[in-house]
């Protein structure tokens, strides 16, 4: 599964994108992209599913557009 | 009146004439009483003895722009607005120039003011944009909103 | 500093080419970060079936500048802002035309944001200016303000 | 002495300015006025001395810029 990420959060991944396989739902994806770049846990970021922030773990289907959201400085 | 979203970005800055275009535009909307208008424009913070000379912004375009049309929708129907206009930059932006405009028409003053302000605060606070401060000797740090 | 009365009239309606412009002349002030502006546009109101087709000012002129000039410093006091910029037409200005142009800059917006609406709020109450509401027909009504 | 009118009241005094002779003080004026124009009574307006809104009986002297000011409508 391919997650974008934005802002500061691609300085940590290298670009706008992470791959991650068996995450069948949004906790999970947390705690295996934590456990692979522990500099996460200091972070605060928001998930998106399909351009909707979800804050209650969520179940992922393939085809679903996931997001890292760093907090925003539009303006 | 149902609305399509509208694209709010622009590449680079936002031209002051184009500021003054956009507002020449309304002179044949004579029930106008009022514009807002608000310019956010980039400033030459320091950090750390280093001084910004540019931001360059990004956003999650797609859900920036429907979060835009929610935040239109929500004003239209709060605020007996005639019309709002909104435009952000995206990519560099260097101090001085304009970043994001926002502006709000109204019969009397109070909706377009209270509207311009409203827009302003949820954009900044709800839409998927991130601005890079760039420093002069080329580093940079993520701006943060307060 | 100490400031010097400035003439906030202009003969006939406020270009919006004009505002433009003096947005443009604050790109060389980089501690800017944010520019408020209201603008008054001339509304084609209806009286007793008769549409407005212009408004007529006129002013006490030098009383209204002394008492801008104290609006003006009372702001400058109150709110941490860069600059302000205020300009009132006289004489005809004709509906669909700006009249008013009220334009604060700060380092964060809050400031320029309250500091322009207390301006505005200010020059309708205070100053000594009346505008004459012109129907199409030739006739007139003195404009009541709220 | 020369008392300078705006906005509407030149629609009563029929011009700029209207001339009064022996008028010690503000309330004399008014008094004064509203005999004349009678209209006057049905209007608001504001006395200004020398730019200065005065709400009190005010001596007036030689000199004095004396202004009747109605219901501001700026903006």
């Amino acid at each position: 599964m391919k997650i974008l990420v934005f802002g500061q959060l691609t300085d940590i991944f290298g670009g706008s994108f992470v791959r991650m396989e068996d995450i069948p739902d949004t906790d999970t994806l947390v705690r295996k992209l934590e456990e692979k770049y522990p500099v996460l846990k200091r972070m605060k970021y928001l998930i998106a599913i399909n351009k909707e922030i979800v804050r209650e773990n969520t179940l992922l289907a393939d085809g679903n557009e996931v997001c890292l959201l760093p907090p925003f400085s539009g303006g | 009146m149902k609305r399509t979203p509208k694209n709010i970005f622009r590449q680079g800055a936002i031209p002051a004439s184009f500021v003054g275009e956009s507002i020449a535009k309304h002179s044949s909307k004579t029930e106008i009483g009022a514009h807002s208008i608000f310019l956010g424009q980039v400033r030459a913070d320091e950090a750390e003895g280093k001084k910004v000379t540019a931001i360059e912004y990004t956003a999650y375009e797609e859900m920036a722009l429907e979060k835009m049309h929610e935040i239109r929708e929500s004003a239209f129907a709060k605020y007996p607005v005639t019309c709002m206009h909104i435009y952000h930059s995206l990519g560099k932006v260097k101090t001085g120039e304009i970043c994001l405009f926002v502006f709000t028409s109204s019969p009397h003053r109070k909706a377009a003011i209270e509207a311009c302000n409203e827009i302003v605060e949820r954009i900044k606070a709800e839409l998927p944009i991130w601005g890079k401060e760039l420093f002069e000797d080329e580093g940079y740090q993520w701006k943060v909103n307060n």
